[in-house]
């Protein structure tokens, strides 16, 4: 008996289908990967399955018995759970409340907390998966891999609800992992399959392969088909998801500019600020330098001051030999640097603008005649670069939080190029959440530029980006540059060699 | 800027909110009253409003940037104090002179809310505490007579004799503030640092100078109502525009701006400054006694808000 | 062009001319708000009067707002102003001017109390009729007088200020300074602004008495409530009956005090006379039984008559009530005590 | 890839986590002294009593704004609903406008009152969507002439000794108001730590969207917030009715403002989710000292509200420098 299935489930939005009829079956005691586009269904799926949507037709079974589920409650009583894309903790309550928040059983009698009960409580389900953090613990001091471990542990709390073996749904768990954090996730998927089902979501697809048991593929609301993970390649799921064969080149490696010895574009000396300490590098006009580290290397924030949004005690920053000043991050604007943040949700976009407006948010002299902006040539400018970026959005007027993540990501990247004066692009994490297929664009973009002398500074989403993309690379460690690896195309460095130096 | 395109007709309505609620007001009044709905009543109305739709606006300009500014209602105060004090030797400039105080007074506080890092709701109040007692000593603790009101008799006069020159100034300063926004990026500015005040920041807007701005802005908006009251009123006075404070909120947030910032209009100030000052003068005059014009005040602003506020815009309310 | 006034009205055409039916006059009572005992029965006054000649008052409050007040006047003068009449406490000194253009504009009968600049007079109006107000500077004086006996001629006081901005508080205060002067044993220890309020005198009261100990032998508070609340504090510092209170008003909790002994002095400001008075003038006014220009200078601003009231005499003060006699044409100017300086 | 990976979460400072709550306090002391040092009267035994006496009220307001505060909502409703519990439970007790003498129950009632006020707030704020903000600033206005119809222009008087004694009778030299306050101070923070409504009030400041995710109705908890500092704010009617002697409609005059700055002052964050009761407590007390202060060294009465201004401004900008970052964001 299957643990779960989905038989013909459909879910239309207003102009779209997201879901057109998938099936689906998980297996006891599997892990089940989900691979498709941006915008193919998976987390639509999911969401029926946590009672999150409500399906317009099909059915849902758990344990082969048919399910209504209404809200979380209801499928966490069916042992179903989820952890979501966006951490979904509480980050003023400490570790154990968020476990056991919303099912609180005898840890809270009659509105009285008792905290010794509640401890135990979490404690128990953090056993389970084997982790050493303090259930008392403020959940906003955990490092990002233990709060990740706080959300599975309070998953696993329906195990008890349910009185069933859980399923456990981990929608892009690790798009912001760091590698040595996603080591440790997958050590814990492979135990919850002691006891548990997991369905698994990825855009990594060499990772999907790695953790998963079977692999599912949809593609605009559909299932297409399914692989055994054992012995399949990336490739082949590339080519179910999108229907054809991807580009052998995923980096775009022949198109990687070779960079002249000449002036640096960009020069820091002895860069000092809160978490990080005499930093030193240059990065050359059409060069791409990728910086990596650990969480807490201070890799961010270097790449936050570079841009002005983070103090700096000592050091000086040149621009083509210019000592420059960042205050602000309209100073580093000004001198032509662009930054596209990690958080897109947060700090990339403003989500309830319009993609027009979130595109020349930065750069509005591109559609202004004097200090006015000039309709006509904004819409020019935003039709022109959603077309060069192939953007799929209903129009240039839509609010940008209705765009896939991907074409949110694009319109971001486009920020920076709408004025053509760019100098220099500082890339933190700029393919997180992205599919393969947009991934590649992004890309193909960053070779574009780098082809028009940008110089840029890259924090990739994994070392295999980072390695892939990157004329050299910085390690980082502590708050200081560990060593610096070149990075040539044909003579990249295995991603173990970097690992060495970062812990 | 113009997500016109893609607005489907319930979206439209409640763009059209404020003014239905208007209407609805008005209907209701002269249901109660039938004279109420005179001309004579409506162009009171608007003399009447024009302060406080100046008040409104300005503040607007800090509530869509995601603050508050408390302190408007004591700054008009001081301003009519000054104004009152300086008309003697300065004649008519005396006008320019005491908005471009209010102004910078209004940019000190910005500077104060961006530069320490405390909350708008913080600063202003203690600007309010402040500024009253700058009030009160410049005043000598008194109203100060304006003996020859000639500098500002002209905000007192009604154009081609039925539109009072204050409401005329009132609607112009609102169509001023909401032009400049439409045709300029600040537009962009102001809503992204109120929806997202990091997105905007790491997007290079000079999110601390439009602060600025808005407060300064906010500021030179107190320092105009407070001439207006000054003309109605021939002298100036400590706490004579105190009581302002609340309804010039209120209106921001019955004209439907989300008191959390990103989503708004002046336009919609200007539709909700008329509706509070239909409640204030319009119950008492109507015939609804004291205590009940208290109640009815304040369960129709509640009932307003309901109305007005697109909650498409905002996904919690708190 | 501009103008003045706003087109499409009645205008002055009439104003202080027509003779009105007395069944179409319009009464108007405006005061701060009904939730002061004091202003609530200037209200219940002029309801009173309202019935005796068959009208009722419309009551107006605007909550000691100045704003408020001014939009609410400028709101009845939009309407019918032919034989309106009003009976109007400005909030402040400054609220007084606007009121009186727009009411003499509008011809309407207008009868203000309490505040207004002391250039501004009644008789350069028509329609104006009156201002009356109590001598703040004499009640002042008086009650000053009135602690220093009771504490014997020597010893420290404090004095609680009521809301600075307003000619009350001012000219009580100049008052308590005469009579300071004329006291030389008593000295003034603090003062500090409650703003007529009972509650602020009472956290204020606790706060000097802690300050000045022992040393305060007199609380002077420039109104009842004040007084009423600096009572509490006295008695919540375990000082009730050791340190002597005055104030003015004579609501009728203060008159209680004064009877009982536990408070010295007050000082009668009548608010249901007040209520009725003012409305009453401008009845006979509108209906052209009082002719503007027959009413004596002395009687377009004056002082009210007012009664210190002590142990000795708060018996007859103790119930108010309002006497029709005083609202009758030929009476209204009864209790005139002297022309306002 | 064996060794222990060193992780810092980012952009959260630990240097901050440890300063941050020692800033109110810190400046409660440093004013304390500063004060202490001008004034010799201000350091006297009665004077520190009746700042603790004089902080009763405004602590118990406090306590039932903090809670909203927590949530990152606000309340204005205080001065309403505080006139409205004020004429309840004067009415009630006995007192000169009519025979009633319910005593303890008129407390009750004047409480209940108070609660089913905040309730309604609440209600506003979850079913009609009313920010906050607005909804409260509502209810004062109904509050306020809720309270006037009962007011009926004549000032009702208590006679009712226990409620009166509560002012003047002392225990260990402190009124007994003040130990209802330091009574509804503990009961706060019990609350605040112990139960579900204070624990969620804490939550739904922090990620109110998180709570929805995991299954938990917010909404009664809102409505139960507000309720419970409607309790708080009736109790304040009835605890100024008895140091009034008498029920006033104005009985919560500007304690919307002063419990709002006590609570930031006191390192509550208007946005939610940080700060409590045990910071509105000293909150409360740096503005009592303050006000109480700025009276005994003599600073004029024109300048008192502008000094007090300037010094909570200066107050929270003092405690905020230990956690200002360059890119944060302060509404
Ligand atoms: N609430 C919604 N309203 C309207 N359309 C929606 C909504 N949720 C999803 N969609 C649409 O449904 C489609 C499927 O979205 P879904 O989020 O399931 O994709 P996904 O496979 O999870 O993509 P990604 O890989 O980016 O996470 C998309 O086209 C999306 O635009
Ligand atoms: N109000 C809306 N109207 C239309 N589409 C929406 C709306 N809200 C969300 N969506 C769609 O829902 C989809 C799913 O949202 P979700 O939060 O899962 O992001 P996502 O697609 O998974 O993002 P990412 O690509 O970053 O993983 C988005 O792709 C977006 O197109
Ligand atoms: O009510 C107030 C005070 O009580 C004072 O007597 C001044 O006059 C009234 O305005
Ligand atoms: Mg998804
Ligand atoms: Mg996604």
């Amino acid at each position: 008996m299957n643990a779960l299935e989905v038989r013909g489930l459909v879910k239309h939005y207003p102009g779209v289908t997201a879901l057109d009829g998938v099936d689906l079956a998980v297996r006891p005691n599997e892990v089940l990967g989900l691979a498709g586009e941006n915008g193919a269904g998976k987390s639509t799926l999911l969401k029926a399955l946590v009672g999150l949507v409500t399906p317009d037709a099909g059915t849902i079974h758990v344990r082969g018995e048919q399910v209504k589920l209404r809200s979380v409650v209801d499928a966490a009583n069916h042992g179903i759970g989820m952890v979501f894309q966006e951490q979904s903790l509480v980050p003023n309550l400490t570790a154990a409340e968020n476990i056991v928040l919303g099912s609180e059983g005898p840890a809270v009698r009659r509105g009285i907390y008792r905290w010794d009960v509640m401890r135990r409580l979490a404690q128990e389900q953090l056993d389970k998966i084997g982790s050493p953090i303090d259930p008392l613990a403020r959940t906003d001091s955990l490092s990002f891999a233990d709060r990740q471990m706080v959300e599975i542990a309070k998953v696993l709390r329906i195990e008890e609800r349910s009185q069933h073996p859980p399923v456990v749904i981990l929608d892009e768990p690790t798009s912001v992992l760091e590698s040595k954090e996603i080591e440790t996730l997958f050590a814990q998927i492979r135990r919850l399959r002691e006891f548990a089902t997991v369905i698994f979501v990825s855009h990594r697809l060499d990772e999907v392969l790695d953790v998963c048991d079977r692999v599912c593929v949809l593609r605009g609301g559909k299932s297409v088909g399914e692989v055994a993970a054992a012995g399949a390649v990336p490739r082949e799921l590339h080519r179910m998801m999108i229907g054809s064969t991807g580009s052998d080149d995923h980096y775009h490696g022949s198109a990687a500019t070779t960079v002249v010895e000449e002036q640096p574009r960009l020069s820091v000396r002895g860069l000092s600020g809160a978490s990080f300490h005499d930093i030193s590098f240059d990065v050359a006009p059409g060069e791409i330098v990728g910086i990596v580290g650990v969480h807490g290397s201070g890799r961010e924030d270097v790449c936050r001051a570079l841009f002005g949004a983070e103090p700096t005690t000592a050091g000086e920053i040149r621009m083509d030999g210019t000592r420059i000043d960042l205050p602000s991050t309209r100073a580093a604007c000004a001198a032509g640097i662009g930054y596209v943040p990690a958080e897109r949700k947060t700090e990339g976009m403003v989500g309830a603008l319009s993609v027009a407006e979130n595109m020349t948010l930065a750069k509005q002299q591109a559609r202004c005649a004097g200090p006015f902006v000039a309709p006509k040539k904004q819409a020019t400018l935003v039709d022109s670069w959603i077309r060069r970026l192939s953007i799929r959005t209903p129009g240039r007027d839509t609010p940008i939080q209705r765009l896939s993540g991907g074409n949110q990501q694009k319109v971001i990247l486009a920020r920076w190029l709408v004025a053509g004066d760019i100098r220099l692009l500082l890339l933190d994490h700029p393919t997180r959440g992205l599919d393969v297929g947009v991934r590649s664009e992004v890309y193909r973009l960053m070779r574009e530029l780098a082809a028009t002398g940008v110089a840029t500074v890259l924090l990739g989403d994994s070392l295999e980006e980072a390695v892939g993309m990157a004329d050299r690379i910085l390690v980082m460690n502590d708050g200081r540059v560990a060593t610096e690896v070149p990075c040539p195309t044909g003579a990249k460095p295995t991603p173990l060699d970097l690992v060495k130096e970062m812990v | 800027m113009s997500t016109a395109v893609a607005m489907k007709p319930a979206q439209r309505l409640t763009g059209f909110m404020p003014l239905i609620a208007l209407a609805a007001l008005v209907a209701a009044l002269t249901i109660a009253d039938p004279d109420f709905l005179t001309q004579r009543s409506l162009i009171a109305v608007a003399r009447t409003a024009a302060p406080l739709i100046v008040l409104a606006a300005g503040a607007t300009l800090v509530v869509l940037c995601g603050g508050i500014d408390l302190s408007i209602a004591a700054l008009a105060s001081l301003s009519t104090v000054f104004l009152a004090l300086w008309l003697p030797n300065l004649g008519g400039l005396a006008t320019p002179a005491v908005i471009a105080v209010a102004a910078a007074i209004g940019a000190v506080q910005g500077v104060a809310h961006v530069l320490l890092r405390i909350p708008s709701f913080i600063v202003t109040l203690g600007g309010m505490a402040i500024l009253s007692a700058v009030a009160l000593v410049v005043s000598g603790a008194g109203t100060v007579r304006v003996v020859d009101d000639s500098p500002v008799h002209w905000l007192d006069l009604y154009l081609g004799g039925y539109v009072p020159m204050s409401a005329a100034t009132a609607l112009i300063v609102v169509a001023v503030i909401a032009v400049v926004l439409r045709v300029t990026p600040l537009r962009s500015w102001i809503s992204a640092t109120g929806y997202s005040e990091s997105a905007a920041r790491l997007a290079g807007t000079p999110v601390d100078l439009v602060k600025i701005g808005a407060f300064c802005v906010s500021g030179a908006c107190a320092g105009l109502a407070a001439v207006m009251l000054v003309s109605r009123q021939f002298s100036g006075g400590p706490t004579m525009a105190d009581n302002l404070l609340l309804p010039a909120v209120a209106a921001i947030v019955v004209g439907g701006t989300a008191i959390t910032g990103g989503h708004g209009s002046v336009w919609r100030s200007l539709a909700g400054a008329l509706v509070v000052t239909l409640l204030r003068v319009g119950l008492p005059i109507v015939g609804v006694p004291s205590a009940y014009e208290q109640i009815l005040y304040g369960a129709i602003i509640v009932v307003a808000v309901a109305l007005t506020l697109d909650r498409s815009k905002v996904s919690i309310v708190k | 062009g501009c103008s003045e006034q706003a087109g499409g009205g009645n205008g002055t055409a009439a104003a202080g001319e027509a003779t009105c039916e007395p069944s179409k006059v319009r009464l108007v009572g405006q005061v701060r708000n009904e939730s002061n005992p004091y202003e609530a029965s200037w209200l219940a006054g002029g309801d009173e009067f309202a019935k005796s000649v068959g009208l009722t008052q419309e009551r107006l409050t605007y909550d000691g707002d100045s704003t408020k007040q001014q939009e609410q006047i400028s709101q009845i003068l939009a309407g019918d102003t032919k034989c309106l009449v009003m009976n109007v406490l400005p909030n402040g000194d400054s609220d007084t001017p606007p009121i009186v253009k727009g009411a003499d504009q509008a011809g309407a009968y207008l009868v203000t109390q309490w505040n207004k600049p002391a250039d501004l007079k009644p008789a350069d109006y028509k329609t104006w009729l009156s201002h009356i107000t109590y001598n703040g500077v004499e009640s002042g004086q008086q009650i000053g007088d009135a602690l220093a006996t009771a504490i014997g001629g020597t010893g420290g006081i404090i004095a609680l200020q009521g809301v600075l901005d307003t000619a009350a508080a001012k000219d009580r205060f100049v008052g308590l300074q005469n009579s300071l002067k004329k006291n030389p044993g008593v000295t003034l220890l603090d003062q500090q602004a409650a703003n007529f309020s009972r509650a602020e005198a009472l956290t204020v009261t606790k706060t000097l008495l802690t300050k000045h100990g022992d040393h305060v032998k007199g609380i002077w508070a420039a109104n009842d409530d004040m007084a009423l609340g600096a009572l509490e504090a006295l008695q919540q510092a375990g000082k009730a009956g050791k340190v002597a209170v005055v104030g003015i008003d004579a609501v009728p909790d203060a008159v209680t005090a004064v009877k009982n002994g536990t408070m010295t002095a007050t000082v009668s400001s009548d608010g249901s006379w007040q209520g009725g008075i003012g409305l009453a003038i401008g009845f006979c006014a509108a209906t052209g039984k009082l002719k503007v220009e027959d009413i004596a200078a002395a009687n377009r601003a004056f002082f009210a008559e007012q009664f210190l009231i002590t142990k000795d005499n708060a018996g007859e003060f103790a119930a108010p009530k309002t006497n029709p006699a005083d609202f009758e044409c030929g009476n209204v100017f009864n209790r005139v005590a002297g022309p306002l300086t | 890839m064996t060794s222990e990976v060193v992780t810092a979460p980012r952009r959260q400072s630990r240097r901050g986590a440890a300063f941050r709550d020692a800033g109110p306090p810190v400046a409660l002391i440093v004013i304390f002294a500063i004060f202490s040092a001008l004034s010799p009267q201000f350091r006297s035994t009665d004077n520190v009593q009746n700042i603790v006496d004089a902080a009763a009220v405004l602590a118990v307001v406090t306590c039932g704004i903090t809670f909203v505060l927590m949530m990152g909502s606000i309340d204005l409703s205080a001065a309403g609903v505080m006139g409205a519990c004020a004429l309840t439970v004067s009415l009630l007790v006995a007192n000169n406008r009519n025979d009633n003498g319910f005593g303890l129950l008129g407390i009750a009632v004047a409480v209940l009152l108070g609660c089913a006020f905040g309730a309604l707030s609440g209600l506003a704020l979850v079913l009609l969507k009313v920010p906050s903000f607005m909804a409260t600033l509502g209810m004062s206005a109904v509050g306020l002439g809720v309270a006037t119809l009962m007011f009926a222009g004549v000032q009702p008087n208590i006679t009712d000794t226990m409620v009166k004694g509560l002012a003047i009778e002392r225990f260990l030299g402190f009124s007994y108001l003040t130990w209802i306050a330091a009574v509804c101070v503990l009961l706060g923070w019990l609350i605040q730590r112990y139960t579900r409504l204070g624990r969620y009030a804490y939550a739904i400041g922090g990620a109110e969207e998180v709570l929805a995710l995991s299954g938990v109705k917010v909404k009664p908890y809102k409505v139960a917030v507000f309720a419970l500092a409607g309790a708080f704010y009736g109790l304040g009617g009835v605890m100024v009715t008895s140091q009034l002697g008498a029920g006033l409609v104005q009985a919560g005059d500007g304690y919307d403002f002063s419990a709002i700055t006590a609570a930031v002052v006191g390192g509550t964050l208007l946005t939610g989710g940080r700060g409590g009761i045990p910071h509105s407590a000293v909150g409360v007390l740096l503005v009592m000292v303050l006000t109480n202060g700025l009276v005994q060294v003599g600073v004029s009465p024109y300048w008192q509200g502008g000094v007090e201004g300037l010094i909570v401004v200066a107050a929270v900008a003092a405690a905020v420098i230990p956690q200002r970052r360059r890119n944060q964001v302060v509404k």
